[in-house]
């Protein structure tokens, strides 16, 4: 048995949030390092998993397997494939980011008791979201797979409920409140769809007899597992519905404004980038893996529903006075297009969508964190009350339109290549919905100048007189994510390689071929 | 009447008399396999002399040292005998039949003394409430007798009394709720229910504080129970009255109809299927009656609600467990047969209890109701996994009631922690920003309900994942989504507490959280132990319960 | 060497944007530096092609794979051959001398080594555009070029005009983006690819017939995709509504990118993607609709504008039609059109240069009304603005005259009703022109000397430009060097350029390799049309005169004709957008926000209420009386019996 | 006689018991119904002890005789003491918890 790998990768920030939920209330700043240090050793951990991974190798590698629960038949059973790799690498790459940008968010504001200690409990549940988000890229046990799923809305939900935004208009009572009702919103939600896809993990339990991902696509493939039309579709639905909650997908999105508009920049950051990857990961490998069939059969609603969530999305957050709520729209948007580009079952689409993860947690960081350290710095979220930022603050005007820039895809920017991808690989199945779908990108532009517009252009908003520009730690935290940005834009190999492979198994899952083009061309 | 169909008893009168009998065969009484009740029961008598004997400093201690050695004497009991294969292979019938000796009877046996010891610490707490006139005082009323308010009772208190017969009582009880689960006939069924069910009337009047609520409590309690088992009893009569006897393997002969040496009366009633049904519909009433199904649950929430809170936490995990246990042995052992008639009905009561608990439970404001309606909930949920008739559906419901026992018992003993002036401060407003004042306590507390909630890593949901599992592979889907949609709803209102807890801000008049003794401590301690050791690792247990899985024919 | 051809000016970029203040001091000199390296760069490459035979004179470099997945490869690769590299010298060269210019035009922005660094940015995109080997590659250029043009044009982002202008401009162009990506599309899903020479040569065997045939339905498609391309781009109509607000950039921004090069890329896409367009007649009568409507379009707006960069403006959308028109042509029209580009790009460039140097001394006043008589003031200006004008309008000689007249021409040669129209109309466009011109002209450099005696400083000119410190009567002088040179350079271009690439059609037979050059005939003889030409030009010319030459330019704009106030609103198509577009889509979106809180999210609330009210309804049957309690029971217990009974009965 | 008269007449006991208990007030009243309750049922169980013509029905008559016996001692405890807190033994005056 070789070195657990995987389980190390996991384990590591887990044990983190430990210590530093243990951390004494008066050391503070240490229990922040500590949660710095072991954030920056698991991503050292996740970069060697990816070294390790051979890309043309088998599907699943670094594979793990013990017993856990034999009498459900439940296995520690990890293994990653391409797709697996690049979202462990974009979690473990996030959440550095994202405590260097909350590093004073949860300082106290008076102490309440000596035991009270918030700094330590924000950073030790962001480590222990971390932890759990990588298990969950891991697992090819559907029922590990569904623990983790489940037990990550715990910390999420008291990370969106206990550590709001300093800056709030309606003093801190109003604030409070709507906190805590974002913070049950999201969690009831996620918990329905949670609740539902447990009643289809046993359904297919009962129907294949095991939870092993590997050994259910094997024997469906080898035609010694059969699962009726209608019970598959009902267990694809009972995954689906999850997976559409948690990615989210129009009509189950309105969970998403609320909750990043409340919470903290970097904890919104940790929502849309990371922990939402999860649901459209797992309708690529559960979805499309188990209920192959089902997926075929409901890929018509589940593209048009994506459809609606670009538009929708990007026509809502046009509508929107609030910048951080502004940008969740546009992540639903955004959704929209990575769920689109899963089941429209052609490689590029397939492909596409998963940059599109990627690409969009790092786009999504930048321009989510900047905006986090604009909001901390005049205390509003009010579209309305910024104004000529880019006079006094070019720096971060500069960082944030860059961010912008990003979501609306410009050419040359990492998210270019995935929407393009996700784009063509719709067009060459569906022509009207990748037409349709192109409306999206004008829309981005829309909402993503507006935005900049109104905040950082035109004369000097009085208030804003004495804003400082972005800070040595702030820049930290954005230049790298705006350089790889650019690099993935402009060199984006290294990704495709890791997760060609992985598609090319998903598309033989759903036995899917690309459609061939009309006439040969002239070579 | 037909001469042969007339008993011997008469005839014998009428015959002159043979020369006196020298000797008669007593019943054998297989005591080592007894020893678990015996012992209990022998230690509750003890309690009982100990209250007439030992002077009054020394009851207290006296009766903790009793009661304590008794439990944990029990439990050992339990274990030698489940070691020595009484649970599996050298599983059988004692005591002339009357109590059966095996897998299932074990493992509640054993999960109810746990339950019980731990309960007896809740039970023996003294430092929540300031000591009165330099006496500790624990939760019981100084002198039940005397009228609320009333001189007497200041008298009483100025003495220092305390109702010490409490331990003994909960002995009792525990007695009895050992032997319900492994009663093999009938009678001994209705006699262990009563043995169990009068105990916890009393001690649900004992209250210290809020006395009003108590005898109210205990008063409904009672008439309700008594109203109950007096069904129950109608039901044993036609069962009897269609069986001819009061075993239960007998009378499972004659209901599946391989029963030799059919006397011509049997066979008059045993054509007469109405017997059976009324009779099994009856029964199994008193059942669900104590395990607090809908629609007999109503009087869970007035009476948890009432009583005091450590025996509030000890009815509500054990006397599910032995009900439930009780449950599972008539509808496996006695009533396989009709298995087609009462699946119907129980799956129709389980999706009813499951719903209407997890709805009516969203609109409560006190914290106790708050947990009796999430119990009714539960209760749905076990029983989704009695009603699955095959092997998984034992075993599955006997993990979730050891797991949900626990978890109960410790949610119960942490409300006792809050306290205001007017005793224990259970309105849920009054735990506003518990999680900004003392962290521990509520994040405890918080994983108790998450357990309730069914959320991973948790004792709750590895229980519902094995209940609902054995329901999906018996046939029982729709109970299944019937099942996770409620618990969603359920979720809400276990949330509703944690966000009060967490995320509002605590009031100035709030409530204080009471420093235990280790007594509590341990109780919380274990509870909450065993509600992450059963969520994270719960293979071994899941083994154990499928072990003894097998009831003994 | 073609990669370091673009790599130049983005490193450029990169120093300049990231390099913090410690660069404001040296910053103008590298970004300069930079683009005549490139210019250098590309002559040298020139000079190579030359050295080649006319047929193998197409380079590639292939540098790495883009994007690789599966059926799917976009690489970066460059293609170099005789249409880019004359768009390489073109951009290049002007773009050089407009660095230069404004070294001194910006001398006094604190911002202007961002200045440089977005100019550098924009000559890179440029270059990718028009050296880009596959249409995806274009495709970031081209987005690129957009960005730049957005910087640019809301460079001074104080004022709210110039942010709205550079928003618009960037949101127009996006949806003619739309139209390059699904034409990209198309080509995908038909081709399996979209690299230029697999594409063109797969369209034009399949239309010889040497290959499976496409259905024209598809290449018309792709070909109305890349025509709405080029139409944002280009700001052809529809979508021309951005290039006016434009104007609010910086001078030199309008000359380079808004005259000379960008605005021109339509144009390019259209001429590289001949074959397809060839294949697609309808597609290409459309085309050649646009341009005219275009033409026309821009040529009146310019006649009305009192803004002397807007009247440029619009004049400069008047050319691309020339242009597009030209394009549209097919095999006869695109070497002339790419070949007026080029002239264009000299002399409007030369003019827009000549126009900031107008308002550099006149305090960054626009208003043609409140200039007059300059020419004494600022002679080299007046000279070099003067040579552009006559190339413009087509003085016989003057590289305007050998373009426009090929163009003219080759739209008589298409023959048939649609050669008459075209024909007439380019004629007519050529008349407007110059008329429009002259107005400029005139009202600029001749007349009495209106901005002595102005109530204030101007209104609509607040200390925006830097350079425009003291308001009062402005106190017009001649621009430093650092600005005169590269206008006198472009009024040689402006003169020359036409003989030089319109002798022996030296021009069109270099390009033929590339798009294939015919000679269309026209049904009158070339002398005729030339003569025509000139005709209307002059009386053009002689109207111009008649109104703002002989009597006085009133300072306050009359109210005009119905016409006339048409155009200065660009006959109201601006109004158009807001009523329909911009008002519908906040009404759009209020509506949806609306929908999405009381809908959307009122459903799931509306469940969480009524499980509520269930709950507290229920609630009530826990009444408190025992008996009531004893009465469900017994009522549950009667239920139960039944139902076993009942279950046996059934 | 038919020994199945005697079931009707327990049952009649028995119902009559249960209606007692849903329709009377005072606490002792409906325990009292109970306590008739429980004697139909023996009524019962000794019936089919006859038709049976076994003892089990009638031994667990006896049971049912002491159990009653000692449901009345704990009954009464509690209703008097409800009664003396407050000088009523009507079930209706005690509902301070309901909803």
């Amino acid at each position: 048995m070789s070195f657990p790998l995987l389980t190390a990768t996991a384990v590591l920030p887990a044990l983190g949030a430990v210590a530093t939920a243990a951390v004494p209330a008066a050391r503070r700043t240490a229990a922040k390092w500590l949660a710095l240090l072991v954030s920056l050793a698991t991503l050292v951990l996740a970069v060697v998993v990816a070294v390790r991974f051979e890309p043309g190798g088998a599907r699943y590698q670094l594979t793990e397997t013990y017993e856990w629960i034999p009498a459900f038949g439940v296995r520690w059973e990890l293994g990653v494939d391409g797709i697996g790799v690049a979202l462990m690498l974009l979690t473990a790459l996030l959440i550095p980011f994202i405590v260097l940008a909350g590093w004073h968010d949860a300082d106290p504001l008076e102490t309440r008791s000596k035991r009270w200690r918030p700094t330590q409990g924000f950073f030790a549940l962001i480590l222990m979201v971390e932890a759990m988000v990588i298990l969950s890229f891991e697992a090819t046990d559907v029922f590990l797979f569904y623990i983790f799923f489940e037990a990550m809305l715990i910390p999420m939900y008291f990370l969106i409920g206990g550590f709001g935004d300093r800056a709030h208009q309606g003093g801190e009572e109003a604030a409070a409140t709507q906190r805590s009702y974002a913070a049950v919103k999201f969690l009831l939600y996620n918990l329905a769809g949670g609740l539902i896809m447990l009643a289809a993990v046993i359904g297919l339990y009962v129907a294949a007899g095991s939870f092993s991902l590997p050994d259910i696509v094997a024997a469906r493939a080898s035609g010694e597992l059969e699962m009726g039309a209608n019970t598959e579709r009902l267990l694809f639905l009972g995954f689906f519905f999850a997976f559409a909650v948690k990615a989210p997908l129009w009509p189950l999105h309105t969970w998403l404004p609320n909750a990043m508009g409340e919470a903290t920049a970097p904890v919104a950051v940790l929502i849309t980038a990371v922990v939402d990857k999860v649901g459209t990961f797992a309708m690529l490998r559960f979805c499309l893996g188990l209920f192959p069939e089902a997926s075929k059969w409901a890929t018509p609603v589940v593209l048009v529903l994506a459809l609606i969530s670009i538009v929708y999305g990007a026509l809502l957050a046009v509508g929107q006075r609030d910048i951080k709520r502004l940008v969740a729209y546009a992540s639903i948007s955004h959704f929209g297009f990575i769920i689109l580009g899963i089941f429209v079952m052609t490689s590029q689409g397939q492909s596409g969508a998963t940059l599109y993860m990627v690409n969009h947690g790092i786009s999504t960081a930048a321009l989510m964190l900047v905006a986090g350290f604009l909001i901390s710095r005049r205390g509003s979220r009010l579209i309305a009350d910024y104004g000529g930022v880019q006079k006094v603050a070019p720096v971060l005007a500069g960082t944030f339109l860059i961010g912008g820039l990003a979501t609306l895809s410009l050419p040359g920017l990492a998210p270019f290549v995935s929407e393009f991808l996700v784009l063509v690989g719709a067009f060459a199945r569906y022509p009207v919905v990748g037409i349709i779908a192109t409306f999206g990108i004008v829309l981005a532009a829309l909402y993503t100048l507006v935005l900049y517009q109104r905040t950082m252009t035109g004369p000097v908003k009085p208030e804003l007189v004495k804003l400082p520009d972005l800070r040595v730690r702030e820049l930290a935290v954005v230049a790298p994510l705006i350089a790889l940005l650019i690099f993935l834009g402009v060199y984006p190999k290294p990704l495709t390689d890791l997760v060609n492979p992985a598609v090319r198994h998903t598309m033989s899952d759903v036995q899917e071929h690309d459609p061939e083009p009309e006439v040969e061309a002239a070579k | 009447m037909s001469a042969s169909a007339v008993h011997g008893l008469w005839t014998d009168l009428a015959a002159p008399a043979a020369e006196p009998i020298a000797r008669i065969q007593a019943p054998t009484i297989e005591y080592a396999q007894l020893s678990p009740v015996l012992i209990v029961i022998g230690a509750a008598v003890l309690g009982i002399l100990v209250e007439a004997f030992v002077p009054r400093r020394g009851r207290y201690h006296a009766q903790l040292f009793v009661s304590g050695v008794a439990l944990a004497a029990g439990f050992a009991a339990v274990v030698a005998l489940a070691v020595s294969g009484y649970a599996t292979t050298g599983a059988g019938v004692a005591a002339e039949g009357a109590v059966a000796v095996d897998g299932p009877a074990l493992f509640l046996q054993g999960v109810i003394l746990l339950v019980g010891l731990v309960a007896l610490f809740t039970f023996a707490e003294r430092r929540l409430d300031p000591a009165t006139h330099g006496n500790p005082v624990d939760s019981f009323a100084a002198q039940a007798a005397s009228v609320p308010g009333s001189d007497s009772e200041k008298a009483a208190v100025k003495a220092g009394f305390t109702t010490t017969e409490v331990f003994p009582l909960l002995l009792f009880a525990v007695g009895g709720m050992m032997v319900f689960p492994a009663a093999n006939d009938l009678l001994t069924l209705f006699i262990a229910l009563e043995v169990f069910s009068l105990p916890l009337y009393l001690l649900c009047a004992l209250a210290r504080r809020k006395r009003l609520l108590s005898q109210e409590a205990a008063v409904k309690y009672f008439l309700l129970g008594a109203f109950a088992s007096a069904f129950t009893l109608f039901g044993i009569a036609l069962l009897y009255g269609y069986a001819g006897s009061v075993n239960y393997g007998r009378i499972a002969q004659v209901v599946e109809g391989t029963v030799q040496e059919v006397s011509p009366a049997l066979a008059g009633t045993m054509g007469n299927d109405v017997l059976l049904l009324i009779g099994a519909a009856l029964v199994t009433m008193g059942l669900l009656f104590k395990v607090g199904a809908v629609p007999f649950h109503m009087w869970t929430p007035d009476v948890y609600q009432g009583a005091p809170t450590p025996v509030t936490g000890f009815m509500a995990s054990a006397t599910k467990v032995a009900a439930f246990g009780a449950l599972l042995r008539l509808l496996y052992v006695v009533l396989p047969g009709l298995r087609w008639d009462w699946r119907p009905v129980m799956w129709a009561v389980a999706a009813v209890t499951m719903v209407i608990g997890a709805i009516v439970a969203i609109t409560q404001t006190d914290i106790k109701r708050l947990l009796a309606y999430s119990s009714i909930a539960h209760a749905g949920f076990i029983l989704a996994g009695v009603i699955a008739t095959r092997p998984e559906g034992i075993s599955s419901v006997l993990f979730y009631l050891a797991a949900y026992s626990f978890v109960t018992v410790g949610a119960f003993a942490v409300v006792t922690l809050v306290r205001d002036a007017g005793g224990e401060a259970t309105h849920l407003s009054k735990w506003a920003g518990l999680g900004r004042r003392s962290p521990l306590v509520a994040a405890v507390f918080a994983v108790f309900l998450l357990a309730f909630a069914g959320i991973p890593l948790t004792s709750g949901f590895a229980g519902k994942f094995a209940v609902f599992k054995a329901a999906a592979e018996g046939g029982a889907a729709p109970l299944v989504v019937v099942g996770v949609l409620s618990s969603a709803v359920a979720a809400f209102f276990y949330i509703r507490v944690i966000v009060l807890m967490f995320f509002s801000e605590p009031k100035p008049e709030g409530p204080t959280v009471a420093v235990p003794s280790p007594l509590t401590t341990t109780a919380i301690a274990v509870g909450a132990a065993v509600t992450v050791v059963l969520g994270v690792a719960p293979q071994y247990f899941l083994d154990l319960a499928n072990s003894a899985g097998v009831f003994v024919r | 060497m073609i990669a370091l051809l673009i790599a130049a000016p983005l490193l450029g970029a990169a120093v300049l944007l990231c390099g913090g203040r410690r660069l404001d001091k040296a910053g103008h000199w590298i970004g300069t530096a930079l683009a005549f390296v490139s210019f250098g760069l590309g002559a040298v490459l020139f000079a190579g092609l030359l050295g080649r035979g006319a047929e193998d004179r197409t380079l590639v470099q292939h540098l790495y794979s883009w994007v690789p997945v599966e059926g799917f490869q976009a690489d970066v690769a460059f293609r170099l051959d005789q249409l880019s590299i004359t768009f390489v010298l073109l951009i290049t060269g002007v773009g050089s001398l407009i660095h230069v210019y404004s070294i001194g035009y910006m001398e006094h922005d604190e911002r202007r080594r961002r200045f440089f660094g977005y100019l550098n940015l924009f000559l890179a995109a440029m270059l990718i555009l028009v050296l880009a080997d596959n249409y995806l590659l274009l495709y970031l250029g081209w987005e690129g070029v957009g960005l730049a043009s957005y910087l640019l044009i809301g460079f001074w982002q104080h004022k709210p005009s110039a942010a709205t202008a550079a928003k618009k401009a960037f949101l127009v162009n996006r949806v003619g983006d739309m139209g390059l990506s699904i034409a990209v599309m198309l080509m995908f899903t038909t081709f399996g690819t979209f690299a230029f020479t697999p594409v063109l040569d797969s369209v034009g065997a399949a239309t010889s017939g040497a290959a499976a045939p496409v259905g024209e339905g598809t290449l018309t498609a792709i070909a109305l995709m890349l025509l709405l391309a080029a139409c944002g781009k280009s700001a052809q109509v529809p979508l021309q509504s951005w290039l006016g607000d434009a104007m609010e950039g910086p001078t030199p921004v309008s000359a380079l990118i808004h005259a000379a090069t960008m605005v021109t890329a339509g144009v390019y896409l259209i001429v590289r993607s001949g074959a397809i367009f060839d294949a697609a007649p309808d597609a290409q009568l459309v085309v050649t609709v646009v341009g005219a409507v275009t033409l026309i379009f821009g040529a009146i707006v310019g006649c009305a504008k009192d803004d002397i960069k807007k009247a440029l403006a619009g004049s400069t959308m008047s050319q691309i039609g020339y242009m597009v028109l030209a394009a549209g042509l097919g095999p006869i029209g695109y070497a002339v059109a790419i070949m007026h580009l080029v002239t264009h790009g000299f002399f409007k460039a030369g003019l827009f240069l000549g126009a900031g140097s107008v308002m550099h001394g006149m305090n960054d006043e626009v208003d043609m009304r409140k200039y007059g008589g300059l020419r004494k003031y600022m002679p080299v200006t007046f000279v070099t603005f003067g040579l552009g004008y006559l190339a413009i309008i087509g003085f016989p000689g003057l590289s305007g005259f050998f373009s426009k007249d090929l163009i003219i021409e080759a739209a008589f040669a298409k023959g048939g009703v649609q050669g008459w129209i075209l024909g007439t109309v380019t004629l007519v466009g050529a008349g407007i022109t110059a008329y429009y011109m002259t107005r400029v002209m005139l009202m600029t450099f001749f007349g009495e000397e209106r901005w002595r005696n102005l109530p204030a400083a101007s209104p609509d000119a607040p200390d925006v430009e830097p350079a425009a410190g003291h308001g009062g009567v402005p106190h017009p002088h001649e621009s430093p060097k650092v600005m005169t040179v590269p206008m006198i350079v472009l009024a040689f271009g402006s003169v020359f350029a036409g003989a030089f690439f319109g002798i022996g059609e030296r021009f069109v037979h270099w390009l033929e390799p590339v798009t294939s050059f015919e000679h269309g005939h026209p049904p009158v003889s070339a002398l005729t049309v030339t003569a025509a030409t000139v005709t209307v030009m002059a009386i053009g010319v002689g109207l111009a005169w008649l109104h703002y030459g002989r009597r006085p330019v009133p300072v306050v704009a009359p109210r005009g004709s119905l016409l006339t106030r048409a155009a200065r609103r660009d006959l109201y198509q601006d109004d158009f957008n807001h009523v329909v577009l911009v008002r519908g889509g906040e009404h759009l979106t209020r509506s949806l926000v609306y929908v999405d809180h009381t809908l959307v999210d009122g459903v799931v609330n509306g469940t969480a209420a009524g499980v509520g009210g269930l709950s507290s309804r229920m609630r009530r049957l826990q009444n408190g009386f025992a008996r009531s309690y004893a009465v469900s029971m017994f009522g549950g217990t009667a239920v139960l019996v039944a139902a076993t009974l009942l279950m046996r009965a059934v | 006689m038919n020994p199945v008269n005697y079931l009707y007449l327990a049952a009649l006991l028995f119902t009559i018991g249960a209606t007692g208990v849903l329709v009377r007030r005072n606490a002792i009243v409906v325990f009292m119904c109970i306590e008739l309750m429980l004697n139909a049922c023996n009524l019962s169980l000794i019936a089919f002890s006859r038709m049976h013509g076994n003892l089990d029905g009638q031994i667990i008559a006896f049971f049912t005789m002491v159990v009653a016996a000692a449901e009345v001692v704990v009954g009464l405890a509690i209703i008097v003491s409800l009664f003396r807190t407050r000088h009523s033994a009507s079930v209706d005056d005690a509902r301070l918890m309901k909803l």
